[in-house]
């Protein structure tokens, strides 16, 4: 078996629906949708105009479901989709797409484009025209575990650290705890001091929490290649192992993608409603603190700014509990331009971080978040996604911004009080 | 006998100047200084070593840390090179030993754990699974800086 | 043919026959569009007050958030021009007669002068538009023959509908027939075309607002 | 200023003031420039040697007397006094005193006498159905008429809707084959002076024109005089204030109609007529048709008899409700057959999906 255009054409009629129909009925060329995405404004390339990387899409559409479609496409003046056109499209379709979603917030119209582009990354997906670097990461999340590879030894190892680190003992595998928390390959690899906030923040807050052995990975990169039979592998072996430890919540760790596979899309994937809850830990922490259970000490003191991940706030709806918990730690929180609803993308979301040959458009298109950060002047930026942070601490690094990247979870940990010292 | 545990570990490192942190921070990232091949890291490493070292110096030298911490990301849906991601944690542990930090901050507790994580990745991407003796040698190293 | 037989046809058979494709046409494109169905959403929906598709609706009659700015042309142009159109096609006392006599309902005329005046304002914004679309790089990379054809399509009804209540150009029987005939082109044209976003512009609005209403968010 | 026509008016209580003031009046209506109505003066003065008076003949065909009835009703200068003063009127079958054989002679004498200088007026249509045998006069048609008469005329009027465009006869279906003079004529100068009947001050008018200058008025497209035909009732019309704001009678006794408020919604085809009944007005300026109460017919207009309702406004399409409804039928059949095709064709596609494997995103090699 193979990835073929037949494949991807199938597929692409499998999932036009009434939505899509009446998207591309809708659209009349005004180009908003170019104004709200990074890869438009910071390159002035109309080619990455959003309605303009489902061409593909909208022709096949029109081919297949409409009657004036089918006697253009007879007449000849409507050109069939090649395998050689979606090759074409690779580009638009995932390296200069992040599925930030801002087009589908400003499109006169009402069309949601990125749910748009979501579905069009299926037919990308099955014909084989999804890029290297994003297959691979699927590849690895089914048969190993983890778009990085991360095994549970690797996690295990983090744990020990962690627990020798911050001195509070790891649950794995506990059957019946309220939370089971669940982690980016990024925050395994490159934050361990994720978990350990969680650790703290858990204790502190007197929660039973556990990681699930089973499933501790939460990315998926099969949302980001916009394959949901990949896709509903990965979501599966998270309800398996909630359903298992009889666990009441899930919580989805700091990373953008990983909370809309799991919250939005992971229902859907696996055909019936989920068990249990899912929750970013932003709102988990948000909870807490509207339930009194976290008790702060001191605040950061010197200038900070959040960056709202798209999946999170535009895309997931969690837009006030990160700023509560900013004001409840820092004294001299100040907003971007655009912040919360129709914050700007770091650039690296929906799987284009994984894209090597898209690392300059990504640097290009970063020079958005530069010019926000350039109006408020922070001195460190906080944000609520692993991937995120790697994205924008790299554009940083590029354009030679001296401004540290830190995460919202750890900081809200270290300004907890010490149980012992109450 | 010398110290034992994490805790006594951590107590003592915190309760050593800032200077004095930078110091054996320095020589806890030497441990593992040969799982990564970063320039910059190398000389940010001697700079803290230095006692007699600027605040303007150390500036400099914390921002070309973290430049070799950044370039070393593994990003999201890359493959993970365990002996690469050793390097990151070597370049983190230089990082902290050279970063600013303000009363409080226990530079060298930083650097020690991010030596171990180097460790950990490396005995990982050796096949040697994740148990090594790198805190023990840190716990001989403090001592050892200690009695001098 | 002479002018009033002209004027007699487009008000006779022609219009009889425009009309029928409109209306069928209409109908037949809401079904092809709408009836391709969508799957129920199972995840657990956030609640937001505020957050649905109504909302959206209304939401998107003004413009994004911060987005004015970058687009000023498309966005007062646009605003302009669909007001513009609205107050000339509903509010022109002959109009309304011509709706009162197909479905009989009526409603208060604006005076002609301010129809006349709204007619010229949604010309030039018209105009703009046009030249936005040549000169401004996204509009032309986008645009098809469509684009062009569907801006004829709806300026031309207004430009002759103008000259003729001015009296300018033609005399007046041959432009209201003329202008007649194009209305109907328009109705001909418009399900087949980007012109039947008038009708599923509310469809997307709402599909996108319920959509993300569901996941509390507010678009 | 003398002559024998200041003289008969004189006779008869006109003023040579009043007559001037007449002629300034009537190059005014007719757009000419100021000096033309002491010009049209002297020359209606100076005409009436009665040998120089020009030669008219008038040509009744499929016609009602309608227009020869409203050119009795010029006021100043009146019917009598042109032609026994200004011209030689030497046929006309309803005014003239002879009949049969006698008034044919008098047309052929005077055909002969006036060889290519006479004026030939023409009221009705030319039928040509049945070889014109649907209007004869001394047992020849019409068509055989005209083209006879025609050949030695300097210039030709039609007067009146039917000459001019066909008329009433023409109306659909129109039976008899009824055409206008100029469908026939083609090598002569033509005046269109349509209505029915045309204002008869217009007429007078022309005839004015022609004996001033001795040549016609300019004209529009549709051969009429531009400056009668210049524009539509409605552009002149009293009413037009109410047009503009909306202001509209709904029956021929309500409110609005007492008020005097435009009669466009009782079908009034004043935007779409052209004529100067609104200017001129009838019976020496008394009143006109819309002054009266009733909305303009259209009459001067080709084809005004199929042009829809006399009381279906002008907005109005002729037959929508049946139409719709059959639209809606059309519609949704063909709705309904193509989202049952898409359906098919859509289960068809999910039925025939093949997990995505791994090994399946990649393409064959």
């Amino acid at each position: 078996m193979s990835a073929t255009l037949e494949k991807g054409v199938r597929v692409l009629k499998e999932v036009i629906d009434a939505p899509i129909a009446s998207y591309f009925s809708s659209c009349v060329h005004c180009g908003l949708c170019a104004q709200a995405c990074l890869f438009y404004t910071e390159t002035g390339d109309p080619k990455y105009t959003p309605i303009h990387k489902l061409e593909p899409m909208r022709r096949l559409y029109e081919q297949e479901y409409t009657v004036m479609g089918r006697i253009k496409k007879l007449l000849g003046l409507s050109m069939p989709v090649t395998d050689a056109e979606l090759g074409q499209w690779q580009e638009l379709v995932y390296n200069s797409c992040t599925l930030c979603g801002r087009c589908s917030a400003v499109c006169p119209a009402g069309n949601d484009i990125v749910y748009m582009v979501r579905k069009m990354r299926e037919g990308m997906s099955a014909s084989g025209n999804a890029p290297a670097g994003i297959k691979d990461a699927a590849k690895r999340t089914v048969t190993i575990g983890s778009p990085m590879g991360v095994k549970l030894p690797a996690v295990k190892a983090q744990m020990k650290h962690v627990e020798k680190d911050f001195g509070i003992p790891i649950p794995m595998d506990v059957e019946g705890a309220e939370y089971m928390v669940l982690l980016s390959s990024m925050e395994i690899m490159n934050f361990p001091e994720y978990l350990g906030a969680i650790a703290k923040i858990m204790k502190h807050a007197g929660k039973t929490w556990t990681l699930c052995s089973t499933a501790f990975e939460a990315t998926n990169a099969g949302i980001q290649i916009g394959n949901s039979d990949i896709a509903k592998v990965i979501v599966s072996r998270i309800v398996e192992g909630a359903e298992r430890l009889k666990v009441k919540t899930v919580i989805s760790p700091e990373c953008g993608h990983a909370y809309t596979a799991l919250r939005w899309e992971g229902a859907n994937l696996i055909g019936r409603p989920f068990t249990f809850k899912v929750q970013h830990i932003i709102e988990v922490l948000g909870e807490f603190q509207e339930l009194s259970l976290l008790k702060t000490e001191g605040f950061e003191k010197d200038r900070l700014t959040f960056h709202d991940p798209c999946q999170l706030a535009r895309r997931g709806g969690v837009i006030q509990p990160q700023r509560n918990l900013m004001n409840m730690v820092s004294k001299d929180f100040v907003e971007m331009p655009d912040a919360g609803y129709m914050n700007w993308c770091c650039g690296g979301g929906g799987g284009a971080s994984a894209i090597e040959e898209g690392e300059e458009l990504r640097l290009q298109a970063f020079k958005v978040k530069k010019a926000q950060f350039e109006t408020v002047k922070p001195d460190r930026i906080v944000t609520a996604c692993a991937n995120c942070r790697i994205v924008l601490e790299e554009g940083l690094e590029h354009y030679q911004m001296d401004l540290p990247v830190v995460g919202l979870t750890e900081m809200v940990a270290d300004h907890l009080v010490e149980k012992g010292a109450q | 006998m010398g110290i034992q545990n994490d805790k006594e570990f951590r107590a003592a490192l915190a309760e050593l100047a800032i200077t004095r942190q930078r110091q054996v921070g320095a020589n806890f990232v030497r441990q593992v200084l040969d799982l990564c091949s970063d320039v910059r890291v190398k000389a940010a490493l001697l700079a803290a070593g230095r006692s007699d070292i600027s605040d303007a110096e150390l500036a400099l030298v914390a921002q070309s840390a973290r430049s070799a911490r950044v370039a070393s990301y593994t990003q999201c849906g890359k493959d993970t090179g365990w002996t690469a991601q050793a390097g990151h944690f070597v370049a983190k542990a230089v990082e902290a030993c050279v970063r600013a930090a303000v009363a409080g901050d226990n530079v060298a507790w930083d650097a020690a754990m991010q030596a171990r994580l180097a460790r950990t990745c490396q005995t990982v991407a050796d096949g040697m699974g994740t148990e090594n003796n790198e805190a023990q040698a840190q716990y001989q190293i403090l001592d050892a800086f200690l009695k001098t | 043919m002479n002018d009033l037989q002209l004027l007699t046809w487009v008000r006779g058979p022609c219009l009889n026959i425009s009309i029928v494709i409109f209306v069928a046409g209409i109908f037949w494109r809401l079904f092809e569009v709408y009836s391709l169905g969508r799957k129920k959403d199972l995840s657990t929906p956030r609640q937001l007050a505020g957050a649905s598709g109504w909302h959206t609706i209304m939401r998107r009659m003004l413009p994004a958030e911060g987005l004015l700015k970058k687009a000023p042309i498309t966005y007062i142009g646009g605003g302009i021009f669909h007001v513009g159109l609205a107050v000339v096609v509903f509010l022109f006392a002959p109009h309304i007669k011509l709706i009162q006599s197909l479905v009989a309902v009526s409603w208060p005329a604006l005076p002609s002068q301010f129809v006349d005046l709204a007619a010229i304002v949604t010309l030039a914004a018209m105009l703009v538009l046009l030249a936005d679309r040549i000169k401004n790089p996204i509009k032309r990379f986008l645009s098809t023959f469509e684009d062009w054809f569907t801006w004829g399509l709806t300026f031309m009804p207004l430009l002759t509908g103008w000259l003729a209540a001015r009296h300018l150009l033609l005399p007046y029987t041959t432009m209201l027939s003329l202008h007649i005939f194009l209305v109907e082109l328009l109705l001909v044209f418009l399900p087949f075309t980007k012109l039947f976003h008038s009708f599923t512009v509310f469809g997307s609005r709402w599909f996108n607002g319920t959509a993300n209403g569901h996941k509390g968010v507010a678009v | 200023m003398h002559g024998p026509l200041i003289e008969s008016l004189i006779r008869q209580g006109i003023s040579r003031r009043t007559f001037s003031k007449y002629c300034a009046t009537l190059a005014s209506m007719m757009a000419l420039p100021p000096l033309s109505g002491q010009a049209m003066a002297q020359a209606l003065a100076a005409t009436p040697a009665p040998a120089k008076r020009p030669s008219v003949i008038w040509l009744p065909f499929q016609e009602c007397t309608g227009c020869t009835e409203s050119i009795t009703r010029s006021h100043s200068p009146t019917l009598e006094q042109l032609i026994f003063n200004s011209v030689s009127l030497d046929y006309q079958e309803t005014l003239m005193a002879a009949a049969g054989h006698q008034a044919e002679e008098a047309l052929h004498a005077a055909i002969k006498v006036n060889e290519g200088k006479y004026l030939l007026i023409v009221d009705g249509s030319i039928p040509l159905g049945l070889d014109g045998a649907y209007s004869c006069i001394g047992g020849r048609s019409n068509l055989d008429t005209l083209k006879e008469v025609a050949k030695g005329a300097a210039a030709i009027i039609a007067m009146g809707s039917c000459a001019a465009y066909g008329g009433l006869p023409r109306a659909k279906p129109n039976p008899t084959g009824a055409v206008s003079v100029s469908d026939i004529i083609k090598d002569k100068p033509i005046v269109n002076i349509p209505g029915c009947p045309p204002i008869p001050v217009v007429m007078t008018g022309v005839l004015a024109h022609f004996l001033t200058f001795g040549t016609l008025p300019e004209l529009d497209k549709k051969g009429r005089p531009k400056s009668f035909y210049g524009e539509t009732i409605h552009d002149r019309c009293y009413r037009r204030p109410f047009y503009d704001q909306g202001k509209f009678a709904k029956t021929f006794d309500d409110e609005g109609a007492r008020n005097g408020w435009c009669l466009f919604e009782l079908g009034c085809k004043g935007p779409v007529t052209y004529n100067s009944c609104a200017t001129v007005k009838w019976n020496a300026g008394t009143s006109w048709p819309v002054e009266s109460g009733h909305g303009c017919l259209g009459c001067s207009e080709p084809d005004f008899w199929d042009a829809g309702g006399f009381y279906q406004a002008l907005s109005m399409p002729a037959r929508p409700i049946g139409t719709v409804a059959t639209a809606l039928g059309v519609g949704a059949t063909v709705g309904v057959g193509v989202s049952l095709m898409n359906r098919a064709k859509k289960s068809a596609a999910r039925s025939g999906h093949e997990t995505t494997s791994l090994a399946d995103l990649e393409k064959q090699k």
